[in-house]
């Protein structure tokens, strides 16, 4: 009903393969990002309707864009690599840590060699950054398993890595500078002399994060690269015959993925948390990921951002409604009909369909391009 | 030198302890078996299974009725609650998902455990309830030979004799019966298996229902160690990797993988943990199952998974 | 807007499209994913290289080229590089079988033919011991042709290949192809169509320059055609339609012509390119409805409601909005909204929603089929024209469109009526005469210089706009007097979506029957929705249940024709269903899919007699060829139905 | 261009033997394939045929016996050295991915040709960009050469078995192999669908000059496309030449028609 | 259609009715948020304490019509003592009401270090009483931090001193061996450093053993202890660690009598799963301990008689009940406080923060509000966010709490340099400049 192609055609092969090749798909991006840059800022900054207060800033839109970011990442190793992992928990925690540990300098003492490695404290930027490459070396290590180790069985595999980083974060002091209550506190987010405080800044940093980083991984997805990674996926024998290397895709997709799975940690601790402990990067926030993931749709980008939004915003949907409804219930059985409601429309989506919110939409725009026509 | 008193008493209260751990795997490996989900809702399912156990035993014996007359009533009554339990999931999530990938199926058995964690504390209260089934007190064995004696709990031991009593039963249930054979049919491919004319829905309730009475015995033990509270459902964390080592598919390997992740959890913890930080338990299971994988990738007793071109 | 003037032939109108258009995409075409395009200074260089190169083959002034294949660049190319060496390109159809094909070459003493592909080139080589002037042949696609002799088969890109490095090499060839450009003058001919008459063989018409690009340069200015339009170069080459529409007017207009990629990609190309002006036969838009029809038949109940109700209310008011005649407020609020949930989606889907004029032509076009596309809000116009008027012989302005009527002659168009009801015409695209057949042009003209069209027809005293009846020689009389217009019947019967051919016979006879073919694609869906058995089609068009549906169809006819006082007394006795599709390829339809009666009545005579003698089923076997040219028998029995005779059965049609 | 020359040998199979426990899938075979060479391997079901293209394309590795491809023998080669070194296959039942479309299951097949790395593709600009049309344009021949232009963007999970087919031998020409070998591609096709496949085949043979191995039960179409036999019984090559010597000699008839052993 | 149609209309007029009433009646209303958890691992813990803390504002607003007539406005939110959604639970109260949040009670160490730095910025006080960042007792840097009548340090000191107590003397302290069995969290970290520091001071053997989230497995440590053979165990855990850790203990047989546990373990729910085997367990009291005192007359004829009672009768009388009682008090007495210089209006956090840096409760004010042996005299000022650091020990006897030891307050000396150090390092780490406190008023 809305689509109006006829006439839009394809004169070069790069108009073919672009993200959106439909005109009117690329006019709702740009008034989504046109909402997401200005609008969001605007409104808050003047505090109108939504942003009265700013908890939709703090605690709906911030989190859901790091959430966001770790999904897609997860979706590249979980949806388009078939590699199901549970440690994306952990992988955001090695991300948090070891920006944490750039930002505030490191000292390896190595006593035996005689010597000592020191880093200087790194800027914010440069330690997030360095910290995803962290994650993605982790990645790495814990991808070899995969090799040989397939499915379900891989997934208590990855467990390994969430709960030996849980333990090291909490029992190795040096990871936390020896705070004495073992939780840490954010260095001061200055992004080249920018001191980013407020929450409309610390939103617009992650959108600007979620955005460059969810083009490149669209980019990867659609090329040479991604097509290694789902042949992989849907028949790993044939894609071993046609000359992809399963070690060389396997791990591509692990550190890839664990690398914006740990920028997505450090901006969680750094800008989201403030001050944090190894609790907030626990085997739920693995698993977390993992329904946001299969809710979203395997395999699409779109669908991990969609999966986020209905993870992380139902639960608190679920309680706002109640209370602000005034309805005579104690916060104990709201708690338990959110848990109800959650895990009966969880199985409704995959009864309804088991590919997620991103095939629904697809098959939405299908009839949409085709209408009013049925084929 | 290490006491030999000391390694010997760590060792059995490890073996003990991966035992009771095997009797919430041998749930995962049920339903595993019979029907390719992996159901992570069993935790949830020892939980519901010992609430209703717990608060049917309190409500008897607080109408006075002899205490071994209410524990046979409680057990009746949560035996009930969790046959229904089955017939829905069989009937609202497993049906409908019949022939989805395994993973939107452990995805869905995720959504069950949160409304059974919600339904369970939302009817019977999110309270700690004490059950006392078993004896909880320990005995000091060969006290002469070591000093102090080599210390055993009683519940322990009465876990590791029901775990042996259930796994005989299950393996007997499995290769005998009508509906055992049916189960593994269905395992194999219940596509071939509904063609033969076996019914599917009931197989899967019956999966289901043995799988729901495997928790309620899980529920009698732990809860006797615990207090039936909200905390039981991490016990699902702990039996995965029992259920990896022992393999997805076999019922013996549950008990086998318990007692090496028992073990081996324990004595890594009191020699290996005080000299790397304390509370290396946490993972050693984990990194100790990956390292089975490693050499075996479907787990010691699994099924070979066979590719052909 | 281009005006006419010096440039007089169509070389000297490219180089002027170079000079005034140069970078404006010329020509598109759909290879290997994605719409390759040409501008006009790109068409120029590589029409001028080809002109080289195939002057260097040894093509003369004067010598004709045969064009064998689908709408492919290359193909135009050739036309418009023999036309630079002021040769006379041939445009055949491609479907046409060796003998036909046979034909043409040898009547047209071509010495050259650019064929499409293996295909084509095996078709000529086939026949090529009948053609002793035939000397090469060049080809587009390569593909399996490595095995030929390459001794007479040349590729097209080797020759213009040649003619470039030809044209760099020798500074004199450059100049000799300028020079035969400057000396062609507008008399020349430009092209010679072989019209696929529906009696005896094929004649070749010769149009001048001139004549077509006087022609052009009105029709464009008419409908106010730019370079910024769009065409899709769809309908055969060698049809006067496509070769009007896409070629002469493409280069008077300047506007870009777009091929699709292949002949079963042409609904998706036409969404994909979404073409402004648009010209096809009724009985594409016939196809295109009754599978609108039938994909909506599988719609979800909710939207057949929506889509039949706002159907209703296009037919109120479409009409009246595309016009810009008064509509009340509420009638355009709910047309808007139509607008926008049905017809502009409908029409997009088709691929029509970019088209600014569309026109419709060479067959009758049934008036609920007109109505329906114009109440969806596009802009179908009507059309008469022939082949020898080089198409345009009357078309209808935007304001003025009427269902029944073809139009006001078009610009520049002197129009009369014969005594025996015979249209006339004397325009400034008419042909020449009929190549190498000076009897048969002088048939077709009358002594002072008009083209007679063959057909009937009488202007309207409302509205000036003539109204063709039917082929003169086909009008008739029932015995009984009254007026029989077997085409005008044909039209109504052939609009409904289960009929999808029908010939009523009725010329000397004392009441009308006629002879039905079934639409497979409508009545199978019909058949698998009313979960009805059937083998094959002849086992569907035999079905009881398809004679009861058809019969309702027939009745309606019946009921409509009751209306009208000229006709009311043709109306349909008896019909049967054939047990065969009609099919070109066994003579019963010409090129572009229309009924040889004649031919019919002598094949089917067995049927006829039984329709007229009361039997209530006749035995008939017929020959047929099939698809890889073997050919065999079909025999068959066949059923007939009585119908009642509705209405006031006082026939006035005695005179016209 | 057709003439395969007599002398240059592309692939020489050296007495490879090949068991799965107590099952001897292969015992002793020896053959060569010629280059620009249409050859054909066949015989009865189990006789080891797609055994034998599995060892040749390293996926199973014989338990003696070597293979010696372009010169260069190596008895343990692993699948994806085989097929950098130029040797593609098609599979007896189609092994395509199912989660994406025809085009994308093609482009897979130009893994081996991509030279931007990770970083490149995810800038996706420039010379990645510029390198991913160049591979979308050699796709779009191959589609093109296949006539499947309207199935582009299909998932192939959709498509009929014979189309399936198709794309599964384009994906097989993404690579530009010098080898290509087809398991039964003309398995459960209808007579229309089989004149196709012979026609590309053929034209491959021609236009790309690929040598082909091709393992097919339609002995019509075996004789009529291939240049020499190879005929396998029971893991034994029991007659190897023309198509006509093959048909004429007495151990063929026996295999097929079924004299007891 | 049409039944429909109507049923929508009538669900949306009930919507707006609610969303319109909401904010109107609550013009002359000081809203307190609550932050509780009633469900998952630590709801045993969590539940009573929050009844606790609901009735006294109910009994507040139903005995004396508000503080000074200015009534009590509360909103509960569910945060499972998890970090990130007690983040979300503050953000979505910290600007209801009138005036906004007069204080937050996140009762969880996790989430105080996380909202730390927010309640900074926001101007809204953070009472951690009992628990929290053991430096925000210094008020010159952690200005809108309370950590009331004692934190993890006091604790510490107060354990030492019982266990000395019972040793006879802290010379005989030395070569002793004191195991510490923490909740591997900041909760459960916080004592370490001045354990340490005792450690080194009266010479005992130190070694703490860590308990993972949740708690629910601890053989190995209990295995450990048996073998170590501490002389005495302190227990540093929360929700179902604590009967764990007692029933753990039994089934090795350590004596329960050696074990004392911090304020947090000392409640019903952490002893009653073991039955008579927690018989002799020892566990500090934050001030107060069990039992009934005058203030509970008052709630059963307030609220209970009137149905209007957040848990069982029965209940009111337990530890964690009694203390949900004494936050709540300190928060409305605080409240009054600032209402004595604002005026008796709702006040804003920052108003509200001023009333409890100039808490005075004398016996006298103790005794009026009912409160008489819970409490002794709290005093809190500029430079001490603590007020007052008194503990005693209670021992369970199987059916009940008894108070073992009288009053003892924790040794300053040691604790002030510590927190005078951690709290340097954190106004360094943010750039905090340090209150003058001797200046202000």
């Amino acid at each position: 009903m809305l689509y109006r192609e006829a006439g839009q055609f394809k004169a070069t092969y790069a108009e073919d393969m672009a993200i959106f090749p439909i005109r009117q798909d690329r006019i709702a991006l740009a008034v989504l990002l046109g909402i997401a840059f200005i609008g969001v800022p605007l409104l808050a900054s003047f505090r109108i309707w939504p942003f009265r207060t700013d908890y939709l800033l703090w605690a709906i839109l911030l989190p859901f864009l790091i959430l966001a970011l770790a999904a897609v990442g997860t979706n590249i190793l979980v949806g388009y690599c078939g590699q199901i992992s549970l440690g994306s928990g952990a992988f955001m925690a090695i991300g948090a840590y070891s920006a944490y540990k750039l930002a505030t300098g490191v000292h390896i003492p190595l006593a035996w060699l005689g010597f000592a490695i020191a880093i200087p404290p790194l800027p914010v930027l440069a330690s997030i950054l360095l910290g995803g490459l962290m994650a993605a070396c982790a990645g790495i290590l814990f991808g070899i398993p995969s090799l040989r180790i397939k499915g379900l069985y891989l997934a208590v595999a990855t467990l390994a890595a969430q709960f030996f980083f849980d333990w090291a974060f909490l029992r190795l002091p040096w990871f936390t500078n020896y705070a004495p209550s073992g939780s840490v506190n954010a260095p001061e987010l200055d992004f080249f002399g920018m001191i980013v405080r407020t929450p409309v800044e610390r939103y617009l940093l992650c959108l600007l994060f979620v955005t460059v980083m969810a083009v490149l991984a669209k980019n990867l997805v659609r090329g040479n690269l991604g097509r290694q990674w789902m042949a992989i996926r849907d028949m790993d024998i044939a894609a071993e015959l046609i000359g992809i290397r399963p070690l060389y895709a396997k791990l591509t997709a692990f550190a890839v993925s664990s690398f914006i799975i740990g920028v997505a940690g450090a901006l969680w601790a750094f800008v989201y948390l403030g001050s944090w402990e190894p609790l907030a990067f626990s085997i739920d926030r693995s698993l977390e990921l993992l329904f946001m993931v299969i809710i979203g749709g395997l395999g699409s980008i779109m669908g991990s951002f969609i999966g986020a939004a209905f993870i992380l915003i139902m639960p608190i949907m679920l309680n706002v409604i109640p209370t602000e409804l005034g309805l005579p219930l104690s916060t104990q059985t709201i708690t338990h009909l959110q848990f109800i409601i959650f895990g009966s429309l969880i199985c409704y989506l995959l009864i309804k369909e088991p590919h997620g919110f991103a095939r629904l939409i697809s098959i939405g725009k299908e009839k949409l391009r085709l209408w009013p026509f049925p084929y | 030198m290490i006491a030999l008193g000391q390694f010997l008493e760590v060792l059995i209260g490890g073996l003990m302890s991966g035992v009771l751990y095997s009797l919430v795997a041998l749930g995962f490996v049920l339903i595993f078996k019979a029907s390719g989900v992996f159901n992570y809702a069993q935790g949830a399912m020892v939980l519901l299974a010992g609430l209703a156990l717990v608060r049917a035993l309190d409500l008897l014996v607080a109408n006075g009725l002899p205490l071994w007359v209410a524990v046979v009533l409680a057990i009746g009554f949560a035996a009930v609650i969790m046959a229904a339990t089955a017939w829905l999931i069989e009937r609202f999530v497993i049906g409908p998902l019949v022939n989805q990938d395994g993973l939107t199926l452990f995805m869905s058995t995720i959504g069950v455990t949160f409304v059974i964690e919600g339904a369970a504390e939302m009817i019977f209260g999110s309270d700690v309830y004490p059950l006392r089934l078993f004896p909880t007190d320990a005995w000091f064995l060969f006290e002469g030979l070591f000093p102090g004696g080599i210390l055993v709990n009683k519940l322990d031991v009465w876990g590791a004799l029901i775990a042996g009593v259930l796994v005989a039963g299950l393996a007997v249930f499995f290769q005998r019966t009508k509906t055992g054979r049916a189960l593994r049919a269905v395992a194999d491919d219940h596509l071939a298996a509904h063609s033969v004319g076996i019914p599917i829905s009931w197989i899967w309730f019956v999966v289901w229902l043995v799988a729901g009475l495997v928790a309620l015995v899980a529920a009698t033990v732990w809860g006797t160690k615990l207090g039936v509270q909200f905390s039981i459902t991490f016990l699902a964390l702990k039996a995965l990797p029992v259920l990896i080592i022992g393999g997805l598919t076999s019922i013996p390997g549950a008990i086998v993988g318990g007692l090496i992740v028992g073990a081996g959890e324990k004595l890594a913890e009191v020699y290996l943990g005080p000299s790397i930080g304390g509370g290396i338990e946490y993972w050693f299971a984990y990194v100790l199952a990956l390292a089975v994988l490693m050499l075996r990738p479907q787990g010691l007793f699994g099924e070979r998974i066979i590719e052909r071109v | 807007m281009a005006g006419g003037g010096s440039y007089d032939t169509f070389p000297k109108l490219l180089l002027r499209n170079t000079a005034q258009f140069g970078t404006r995409p010329a020509l598109r075409h759909k290879d290997l994913g994605i719409w390759q395009s040409w501008t006009w200074a790109e068409v120029a260089e590589i029409i001028r290289s080809y002109a080289a190169g195939l002057h260097r083959l040894g093509l003369r002034p004067g010598e004709t080229i045969a064009v064998v294949g689908s709408n492919r660049p290359k193909l135009y190319w050739t036309m418009m590089a023999a036309q630079t060496l002021r040769a006379i390109p041939v445009p055949v159809y491609s479907d046409a079988v060796a003998d036909e094909l046979a034909f043409v070459l040898a009547h047209a003493e071509a010495t050259l033919v650019a064929a499409q592909d293996q295909e084509q080139v095996d078709k000529v080589l086939s026949v090529s011991d009948r053609l002793p002037q035939l000397n090469k042949i060049v080809y587009d696609e390569p593909r399996g042709l490595d095995g030929y002799d390459h001794s007479r088969l040349i590729a097209i890109g080797d020759i213009i290949e040649d003619g470039r490095t030809a044209l760099a090499a020798e500074p004199t060839l450059g100049e000799q192809i300028d020079e035969s450009i400057r000396a062609g003058n507008g008399s020349d001919i430009a092209v010679i169509l072989y019209t696929s008459g529906t009696t005896g063989a094929p004649k070749g018409v010769m149009l001048s320059a001139r004549n077509c690009i006087d022609a052009a340069i009105d029709t464009t200015r008419f409908d106010r055609l730019t370079d910024k339009d769009v065409v899709l170069a769809y309908l055969p080459l060698a049809w006067a339609g496509d070769h009007y529409v896409s070629y002469v007017q493409g280069l008077v207009a300047g506007y870009c012509m777009a091929c699709p990629e292949s002949s079963d990609t042409i609904e998706q190309d036409r969404h994909e390119i979404g073409p402004t002006f648009y010209l096809a036969p009724p009985r594409i838009f016939e196809a295109m409805l009754t599978r609108l029809m039938v994909r909506m038949e599988d719609a979800a109940p909710i939207k057949r409601r929506l889509f039949s109700y706002f159907l209703d209310v296009a037919q109120r008011y479409g009409e009246q909005v595309l016009t810009g005649r008064p509509v009340p407020l509420s009638g355009r609020l709910i047309y808007a909204l139509g607008r926008w949930l049905v017809y502009e989606p409908l029409k997009n889907v088709l691929g029509l929603s970019q088209v600014r004029v569309a026109y419709t032509g060479g067959e009758a076009i049934g008036p609920d089929l007109f109505a329906f596309y114009r109440s969806i809000g596009l802009n179908l116009k009507q059309l008469y024209g022939q082949t020898e008027a080089f198409l345009y012989v009357t078309c209808q302005p935007d304001g003025e469109i009427y269902p029944d009527t073809v139009g006001p002659p078009a610009p520049n168009v002197d129009i009369r009526i014969a005594e025996t009801g015979e249209v006339q015409f004397r325009s400034p695209g008419m042909f020449l005469g009929y190549f190498k057949d000076q009897g048969k042009t002088a048939d077709a003209m009358t002594s002072d210089g008009y083209v007679r069209t063959g057909d009937a027809g009488f202007f309207d005293e409302k509205t000036r706009h003539l109204k063709i009846i039917d082929r003169a020689k086909d009008v008739g009389r029932l015995a009984d007097g009254t007026m029989f217009a077997p085409k005008y019947l044909e039209n109504k019967l052939k609009f409904y979506p289960n009929i999808k051919e029908a010939i009523t016979f009725g010329d000397s006879r004392e009441f009308v029957c006629a002879m039905l073919n079934i639409d497979p694609v409508a009545v199978a869906n019909w058949a698998e929705r009313n979960n009805v058995a059937y083998g094959s089609y002849q086992e569907l068009a035999g079905h009881p249940l398809v004679y009861d549906m058809v019969a309702k169809d027939v009745a309606a006819v019946n009921r409509s024709l009751a209306g009208e006082t000229v006709l009311a007394g043709a109306q349909i006795r008896r019909f049967l269903i054939l047990h065969k599709e009609l099919d070109a390829d066994d003579g019963e339809l010409t090129r572009t899919q229309k009924v040889r009666r004649r031919f019919i009545a002598e094949r089917y005579a067995s049927l006829v007699t039984a329709l007229y003698n009361g039997a209530h089923d006749a035995d008939i076997s017929t020959e047929v060829t099939f698809e890889d040219g073997r050919k065999g028998t079909i025999a068959a029995r066949v059923k007939i139905r009585d119908m009642q005779i509705v209405g006031p059965a006082k026939s006035l049609g005695r005179a016209a | 261009m057709r003439a395969p020359n007599a002398n240059e040998i592309l692939l020489q199979v050296e007495g490879v033997a090949l068991a799965f426990g107590g099952v001897r899938a292969l015992r002793d075979v020896s053959f060569n394939v010629r280059k620009g060479e249409i050859r054909a391997i066949i015989g009865p079901n189990g006789a080891g045929k797609t055994s034998m293209l599995n060892v040749v394309n390293g996926f199973y590795h014989p338990n003696h016996g070597a293979i010696t491809f372009k010169g260069r023998t190596r008895a343990k080669m692993q699948p994806f050295e085989a097929a950098r070194g130029g040797i593609a296959r098609t599979f007896q039942n189609v092994a395509l991915f199912k989660g994406m479309s025809a085009l994308d299951n093609i482009m897979t097949g130009r893994t081996l040709k991509v030279r931007r790395g990770l970083l490149w593709q995810a800038l996706r600009y420039g010379p990645a960009l510029a390198e991913e049309i160049e591979h979308r344009r050699k796709v779009e021949e191959i589609i093109d050469f296949l006539e499947i232009e309207t199935i582009r963007k299909v998932p192939v999970g959709r498509l009929p078995y014979g189309l399936q087919k198709r794309v599964e031998l384009g994906r097989a020409l993404a690579m530009e192999p010098d080898l290509l070998l087809l398991d039964e591609p003309m398995a459960g096709m209808n007579v229309e669908e089989k004149e196709d496949m012979s026609r590309f085949i053929v034209d491959v043979n021609n236009h790309y000059g690929t040598t082909i191995t091709l393992i097919e039960h339609d002995m019509a179409v075996v004789m009529d496309l291939s240049d020499r036999v190879a005929v396998l019984d029971h893991g034994v090559k029991i007659a190897d030449g023309t198509p006509d010597e093959v048909k004429r000699s007495q151990a063929v008839i026996d295999a097929y028609l079924g004299v007891a052993h | 259609m049409a039944s429909i149609a109507r049923n929508v209309l009538m669900l949306a007029a009930a919507l707006a009715a609610a969303a319109l009433s909401a904010p109107a009646a609550a013009q002359n209303e000081q809203f307190i948020p609550i932050l509780s958890y009633r469900t998952g691992p630590y709801a045993v813990n969590g539940a009573p304490y929050a009844n606790g803390v609901v009735d006294y504002y109910n009994l507040i607003n139903e005995r004396d019509g508000g503080i000074n007539g200015v009534k009590i406005l509360t909103e509960e939110c569910e945060t499972g003592y998890a970090t990130d959604k007690g983040v979300e639970c503050y953000e979505r109260l910290k600007s209801k009401g009138p005036t906004g949040a007069a204080f937050i009670n996140p009762l969880s160490t996790g989430i105080t270090f996380a909202l730390t730095e927010k309640t900074a910025t926001d101007k809204i006080p953070i009472i951690t009483m009992g628990y929290g960042r053991a430096d925000s007792k210094n008020g010159a840097v952690f200005a809108y931090n309370f950590p009331l009548l004692g934190t993890y340090w006091s604790a510490a000191d107060l354990a030492i001193q019982q266990i000395a107590k019972e040793l006879g003397g802290f010379d005989k302290l030395k070569g002793r061996k004191i195991s510490l069995l923490y909740h591997d969290s900041p909760y459960g970290k916080e004592p370490i450093p001045m354990l340490q520091v005792l450690a080194q001071k009266y010479g005992f053997e130190f070694t703490p053993i860590p308990v993972t989230h949740p708690g629910v497995e601890q053989k190995s440590q209990w295995l450990a202890i048996r073998q170590n053979r501490p002389d005495y165990v302190l227990v540093w855990g929360w929700g179902v660690m604590n009967s764990t850790a007692i029933k753990e203990a039994a089934a090795v047989a350590y004596p329960r009598d050696k074990m004392i546990g911090v304020w947090w373990s000392g409640a019903e729910p952490d002893v009653t799963p073991a039955g008579d085997q927690a018989t002799g367990y020892k566990a500090l009291m934050l001030q107060h301990g069990a039992g009934k005192f005058p203030v509970h007359a008052d709630i059963e004829k307030y609220i209970y008689a009137k149905g209007k009672g957040s848990t069982e009768p029965g209940k009111i009388d337990e530890v964690l009940y009694n203390r949900g009682m004494v936050n709540a008090m300190l928060g409305v007495e605080a409240i009054r406080k600032a209402q004595e210089k604002f005026g008796k209006k709702p006040l804003t956090g920052e108003q509200v923060r001023w009333g409890l840096e100039n808490l005075i409760l004398t016996d006298a004010r103790i005794k009026e509000l009912g409160f008489e042996g819970m409490l002794k005299p709290v005093s809190i000022s500029c430079s001490d966010h603590e007020g007052a650091r008194y503990g005693r020990v209670q021992q369970w006897n199987g059916k009940a709490w008894k108070v073992i030891s009288d009053w003892s307050t924790a040794d300053e000396s040691l604790i002030e340099p510590l927190v005078a150090d951690v709290s340097a390092k954190y106004a360094a780490e943010k750039k905090i400049k340090p209150r003058d406190c001797a200046k202000e008023t």
